[in-house]
């Protein structure tokens, strides 16, 4: 199955409203074309999940920028002060989730498991709202699965089937959100076909991913 | 001393605290310079919460991978025996025990080792990213910081007014002035910079502290 | 019809069920059968549970890999666009909804979906393997058996008195008998094989189960 | 730092009465030679945690054969039917565990996980003496942890300090045991310098792993 589109194309399956995860960290490994793509189709009133916000007008900061994005759940926004400045004027709900916990809270969605207890964030502000659970004498917050509708992610290599291979710290957050959305769109620098990729270097299985999209390599 | 001498003698006295083929995590600001003080009889392995262990030197210019930066967003190297991962693996890292040591600045430290590094009140931002995963999971936490701040107030407090980063997680202290450890009694001063008095250290400190014996006697029979 | 026929009238029944795309594991027994009758016109991809999607066709004599086997420890190749991974990811696909159907044979299945296929009391072993992960997991669990045991025990029963795989997870059973979904309301029989008649299934079904309206239809006012 | 050494030393570490997990299925990808020194050097009352029994003299059947384990972990033993008879004999105490959660169990601990709710087993023996957790109106197993004081593992290939790349269906459970031993011994069939392993394809970074033995390529 040929899962290659274009980036306006891929796109426009994101409705008004939805939840969408964007990978990367401070923009490294985040998918650029489309969240271009998305930025100029102004579908608005997005909840993103993402790592950080980035910067103005780079990575997820292209839907902040936009007035896109109606909620944002993160961990660290310190880098986009359009985003603070946004979160003042009460235009984005911003909630912030330490981002070991951020990571398994995605895993979780994907990999089907109820949630995971985690001792991150006791005896701080992070607890409010949780349940506390007790193993063996030990304390751990009972921390959700984390869904998405649409996850828009980035790879450095993909077969025309979606199965894809990663480059340095853009890995990041894309192979678990991967795992934990409806729609999977995967933007990626290098297409080939079938077969050329070794079974043993695929890092995330074409059949997590719905569409594929060439970038333009940026070196 | 200027401000650059002090940062780095904080960084040079952090740095003897590595043992060969701890794996450690440093963050931005003085803890970053960490890694220019390691002994040379010893390897150290940095983790960088983005996804990958071996943290290499900075790139020449215009050899910069763009997708080689660290967690603070500057471009690095990986250096032979490095090796990339995703972020639940990073994580998992810190959390799982495998992070040796973090090393971190802070806002407020206090005398229960409770750590405010991450927001103050009032401001939306800029979130904790994987502070709070740092300290909670490392299995020893070292604090790198100036004794006070700009304005002179003491950031090594008897009790953290500020929110929490993570509660009774720091186990050392390495400021411009000395180091102290947090111990189940409270902080135990260990070292004085050579030059700094312990009136000097008292004044500029807002938490009780005990004196080590050793240095104790050092100090002579008036102190401790 | 002999054994070897009704084990394919199963496999080639089950085969009508899948999809384009589909990512599908089969079992042990008759549910393998189900990849030799694949229709032309779809591509499925089969799932093992030893860790990877792409099972292909079984080597020639000679070039087995031995790190290649199927989850039942059988020499398998590896199709162009198929993929390894750890035992985690692995589960995850299953447990996480990723895996569309799940083939398996039963010791017993019942008219509320409960299915026993793990172990028989007084024995220890052999254990339940990856199968209450395939049961609870798959978006769609098609239990392919023969109606009755060797013995002519039925194996369709109104309550699994064999210890559970898993509870209410069974969509469709497919047996060389004909083929009953698991509804809200219990069994309803979907289709017969052709030359069986109703008095023969229900002879050897040991629960109850509704006839679908068309079938009934066919097979005349005295039924259903 | 060089960690390769020889199975008979690297199995030295392993104590009478340790916890020790074996990678492998079905005896792919199960670290032969390090079971059979460790067989040899006779460490007994030993509790293994793996995915299956192996078969008889192979995999992890080598330590059952051997007399050597006291409690089995895992969740599959019909091929070997040794382990069977000395579980009827009561020679060793058998513990079955749904592989889906075996694997999540031990992720959990490799992770630093408290605990993973998973609804695998619901409604079956495998609810006894395990705590239900709701979450959002669906229920869960709460499953613990599980840890070793050793993993013996396999890996296709590694360098000196121990990056591991799997080969094919050999992966399965080693790079997840990888992360829950206090010791991580590694057995692997190609030794290379370091370097040579690009690191976008380590699979286990050599952080995990304490000692590397270097097995004869078995093709």
């Amino acid at each position: 199955m040929d899962k290659v589109t274009t980036a306006i194309d891929a796109v426009k399956r994101v409705k008004q409203g939805s939840t969408v995860m964007i990978g990367g960290f401070l923009s490294v490994g985040a998918p650029q074309q489309l969240l271009a793509a998305l930025a100029k189709q102004m579908i608005n009133e997005l909840t993103i999940i993402c790592c950080a916000a980035d910067y103005p007008q780079d990575g997820v900061g292209r839907l902040i920028s936009a007035g896109l994005v109606k909620r944002a759940i993160l961990s660290h926004s310190g880098t986009n002060p359009e985003i603070e400045e946004r979160a003042a004027a009460g235009e984005i709900e911003v909630e912030f989730i330490p981002q070991g916990t951020l990571t398994e809270r995605i895993r979780a969605a994907g990999m089907g498991l109820g949630g995971v207890l985690i001792s991150t964030g006791l005896g701080t502000a992070i607890e409010e709202g949780k349940r506390t659970i007790e193993v063996d004498g030990n304390s751990f917050l009972l921390e959700k699965p984390l869904k998405a509708d649409v996850a828009l992610i980035k790879a450095a290599r993909s077969d025309h089937t979606g199965n894809l291979v990663y480059h340095g710290a853009a890995r990041n957050f894309n192979p678990l959100m991967a795992t934990a959305a409806d729609l999977v769109i995967a933007e990626v620098e290098e297409l080939v076909p079938v077969g050329e990729i070794d079974p043993d270097q695929v890092v995330t299985p074409a059949i997590f991913v719905d569409l594929v999209v060439q970038a333009k390599r940026r070196r | 001393m200027d401000k650059r001498a002090r940062r780095e003698y904080i960084a040079r006295r952090v740095a003897q605290e590595l043992s060969n083929g701890d794996v450690v995590n440093l963050g931005i600001g003085i803890p970053t310079l960490v890694a220019n003080f390691i002994p040379a009889e010893i390897t150290v392995i940095f983790h960088s919460e983005n996804g990958f262990v071996g943290i290499g030197p900075p790139p020449r210019e215009g050899e910069e991978d763009p997708d080689i930066i660290n967690a603070g967003g500057q471009f690095v190297t990986i250096l032979p025996g490095g090796a990339f991962f995703d972020s639940t693996l990073s994580f998992g890292i810190i959390r799982g025990g495998h992070l040796d040591i973090a090393v971190l600045g802070v806002l407020e430290v206090d005398a229960q080792g409770n750590l405010a590094n991450w927001t103050v009140p009032g401001r939306s931002g800029p979130g904790m990213g994987g502070a709070m995963d740092l300290v909670t999971g490392a299995k020893r936490v070292i604090v790198a910081t100036e004794h006070t701040t700009k304005s002179g107030r003491p950031k090594i407090v008897e009790r953290c007014a500020l929110p929490l980063t993570g509660e009774r997680v720091v186990d050392l202290i390495v400021s411009d002035l000395g180091v102290l450890e947090v111990t189940p009694n409270g902080l135990l001063l260990k070292e004085l910079r050579p030059g700094v008095t312990i009136d000097e250290l008292q004044a500029k400190t807002a938490a009780r502290f005990s004196i080590q014996p050793c240095l104790a006697a050092e100090l002579g029979p008036a102190i401790g």
